[in-house]
């Protein structure tokens, strides 16, 4: 089930070597190797219950593997977390949102984790992705949609250089749609990563586009 | 009181406890073997339904 | 080494490996535990102070040895697994903690059934008996996480963790416990002295201290099975181990 | 792309829990009102007489803190899991160790502090000689932190756990019961004047050992958690 190898000349920097994962009795997958370079997007795809997210989870180190590794620049994920995750977003199915805070407050909180962002970088991600009315709403007063363009705030805003995107189109209305397809054709245009997990097609244009199929 | 089981005044505190040790030990063993036995059987018969299908 | 550990430490292997084993350590318990405790009834001479009374030292301090003993092998089983992610490893920790705990409520059981006849109480709060009863205490903690987590691998790492925690604070327990005995109790309730051992009366205790430790081998040997059986991904091996073919 | 040094992180952690701490103060009261009712219990169970209170005094204000700290440590992590917020803190390029040391300090100063601010009053309810008050309360602040470490790592350990609360307190106890025995004995040698200095180095050596070891532990625990 491993997808041909990323094409040559882009140096690949994700690699997942024969990753096999259960769950309870059932093995999910096994032997899934693949590696990703710049300018590629994966996109996984499969029934419901195949293991689409467990396997977004075991990439970004958060799920141990039965057996196989995940290296980032050549180095074992789980040996040198700081450095994968500084260079890695992840968001998933939960928005990870405190509801007692307010937008901008659970946004200052997680950029500031990564990297040095002044109140103005703060306002201008939660613009970009249309909440400019909505920076100082409390996280439970929004509504999911909104709630989902804060976390693709988040992303957007931490200057990760792989992006690993559960369902990003969930609660988007159109526009939201269209603008995730766009923001990723322009990651993937200045040599960005994503892993992608989304039932319906995606729009992007640009880069090089890569499928696996889970069964 | 059989003769063997005579310890003076501390006879019953004495037999008790090697009773129970006794007791506790042996039901030790049969919890672990009828255990075993009964996941032994049980994949035994998963596995060959898997072998027929 | 590495090789020998890997192989020893298939799954396979080590299933085959205890069903030859199995036997002869029942035997060996069997046998050491009678004679030691034959001897120690019979033939060794009752102490001059506590009379017959203190022959049940023959079982508690064999119970209790073994309850501290198999803790520490639990909790290093543990963290072999923890560490370099050995299946079996996890296993035998899991198997282990069962008879573990059994060993810590006889020690408690035949300390408290010795301190009738020596001190008119059932419990006495001994530093060595609080210690025992702490180390009860630490073992249900172990079983009860390991109940309360259905994924199997979760519950194998995330017991891992609390054994290893346990096993740091054994020695703080320990002296914490001594400290607070040497303050509170008046010097005239001797601790569980147990009485000065010459010759004859020493091989008996030895004995059965062999055997419990035979004892601890077999039924380790026998849970252990079930529990690779339990997490054996490979089914063909599986197959071939039970004669399903 | 600098990421912030580890001070930075602990900082913004800190901060944002207890901003997050007084937006519901409720929720935090709850352990400071267990360790006062637990105490005013006792002169109500038995006879009031000055005499019985002070004799037990020590012992009944050092388990109702440890009790009130194992109340505490569950709401520890819960929140955070439940929303996720957890998932992104394991996915930060900070280590895990330093932000959930963080959380429990933050934690520490909103329920384990009250405590020994308080501690005179309860003490003084409950008749506990006057000169013993400086003591037990420079014990209480060595001790309640190692309190919360422990409840965090036990918490980590079972946070994702339908029936965590019975299982917390099973698997915390035995730990926890070393800092009980230091911390009531240092009550109790001050109270009948005598040097307690001995138990309080003990408590200070087991905070550093907490302080030490736990973080990592509570790392470990935490990514099986999420696992």
């Amino acid at each position: 089930m491993s997808t041909e190898p990323a094409e040559p000349g882009t140096e690949s920097l994700l690699e997942a070597k024969d990753l096999e994962l259960w769950r309870g009795e059932r093995r999910l997958f096994s032997q899934l190797s693949f590696s990703l370079g710049t300018g590629e997007l994966l996109h996984i795809t499969g029934v419901n219950g195949c293991g689409k997210t467990s396997l977004l989870r075991v990439l970004c180190g958060l799920t141990l593997p039965e057996t196989g590794e995940v290296s980032w620049r050549g180095q074992r994920v789980m040996r040198n977390r700081a450095d994968y995750h500084a260079e890695m977003t992840y968001v998933g199915h939960r928005e990870s949102l405190k509801g007692e805070l307010s937008a901008r407050e659970n946004l200052s909180f997680d950029l500031q984790l990564r990297h040095a962002s002044s109140p103005e970088d703060i306002d201008q991600a939660l613009d970009r992705v249309g909440l400019a009315r909505a920076r100082d709403v409390m996280a439970r007063g929004l509504s999911a949609g909104q709630k989902r363009r804060v976390s693709l705030a988040r992303a957007l805003a931490s200057r990760a250089r792989l992006w690993v995107l559960d369902e990003p189109y969930t609660n988007l209305d159109v526009p939201g749609r269209d603008f995730v397809d766009q923001v990723m054709s322009e990651h993937l245009a200045t040599n960005g990563l994503v892993l992608l997990v989304a039932h319906q097609s995606h729009g992007v244009t640009g880069g090089r586009i890569r499928q696996l199929e889970l069964a | 009181m059989p003769e063997f089981l005579e310890f003076g005044k501390h006879t019953t505190y004495v037999v008790s406890s090697f009773a129970l040790v006794m007791v506790v030990l042996a039901g030790n063993v049969v919890f672990a073997r009828r255990r075993l036995n009964a996941l032994v059987n049980r994949t035994r018969r998963r596995l060959s339904a898997e072998e027929k299908s | 080494m590495w090789k020998f550990i890997h192989k020893f430490g298939s799954p396979p292997h080590f299933y085959r490996l205890s069903v030859v084993l199995t036997p002869w350590f029942g035997w060996a318990a069997a046998i050491l535990i009678t004679a030691g405790t034959l001897g120690g009834l019979y033939l060794a001479p009752p102490d001059y102070q506590q009379g017959e009374g203190f022959r049940i030292i023959y079982v508690h301090v064999p119970s209790a040895s073994m309850s501290m003993f198999v803790y520490v092998n639990m909790a290093l089983a543990a963290a072999v697994g923890l560490i370099w992610r050995i299946k079996l490893a996890h296993a035998v920790a899991a198997a282990a903690a069962p008879i573990g705990a059994s060993f810590t409520f006889l020690a408690l059981a035949t300390g408290s059934i010795w301190a009738k006849p020596m001190w008119g109480t059932w419990w006495v709060w001994d530093a060595r008996l609080t210690s025992e009863l702490v180390l009860l205490f630490l073992y249900f903690g172990y079983m009860a996480l390991r109940a309360a987590i259905d994924d199997e691998n979760r519950a194998d790492r995330a017991s891992a963790l609390l054994a290893i925690i346990g096993l740091i604070n054994i020695p703080i327990i320990k002296y914490s416990v001594e400290w607070w005995n040497t303050l509170h109790q008046p010097a005239t309730i001797s601790k569980m002295g147990k009485p000065a051992m010459d010759g004859d009366m020493l091989t008996w205790l030895l004995l059965n201290i062999a055997g419990f430790m035979c004892f601890f081998i077999a039924v380790l040997l026998i849970s252990a099975r079930a529990e690779v059986i339990r997490r054996a991904r490979d089914q063909k091996w599986l197959k071939q181990a039970l004669g399903v073919t | 792309m600098e990421v912030p040094g580890l001070g930075q992180a602990f900082a913004l952690q800190v901060g944002r829990d207890m901003r997050l701490a007084f937006r519901h103060l409720g929720q935090l009261a709850n352990p400071l009102m267990f360790f006062i009712m637990v105490t005013t219990l006792f002169p109500l169970a038995l006879n009031p007489s000055p005499q019985l209170l002070e004799a037990i005094a020590p012992g009944v204000v050092w388990v109702a803190a440890l009790l009130a700290s194992l109340l505490a440590s569950e709401s520890l992590f819960r929140q955070d899991v439940d929303d996720g917020t957890m998932e992104q803190l394991a996915l930060s390029p900070q280590p895990l160790a330093l932000m959930l040391l963080a959380k429990t300090a933050a934690h520490w100063l909103m329920t384990g502090l009250p405590l020994v601010l308080i501690s005179p009053i309860v003490a003084y309810g409950l008749f506990l000689p006057q000169e013993a008050v400086p003591v037990t309360m420079g014990a209480l602040a060595l001790a309640t932190p190692i309190l919360s470490l422990i409840g965090g790592m036990m918490a980590a350990l079972t946070v994702g756990l339908r029936r965590g609360g019975g299982l917390l307190s099973l698997l915390i106890l035995p730990i926890a019961m070393p800092v009980l025995i230091f911390g009531a004995r240092a009550t109790d040698l001050a109270m009948t004047g005598m040097e307690s200095v001995g138990a309080i180095y003990l408590l200070a050596a087991l905070l550093l050992l907490a302080m030490s070891l736990s973080p990592f532990a509570m790392a470990a625990a935490m990514r099986i958690s999420l696992d």
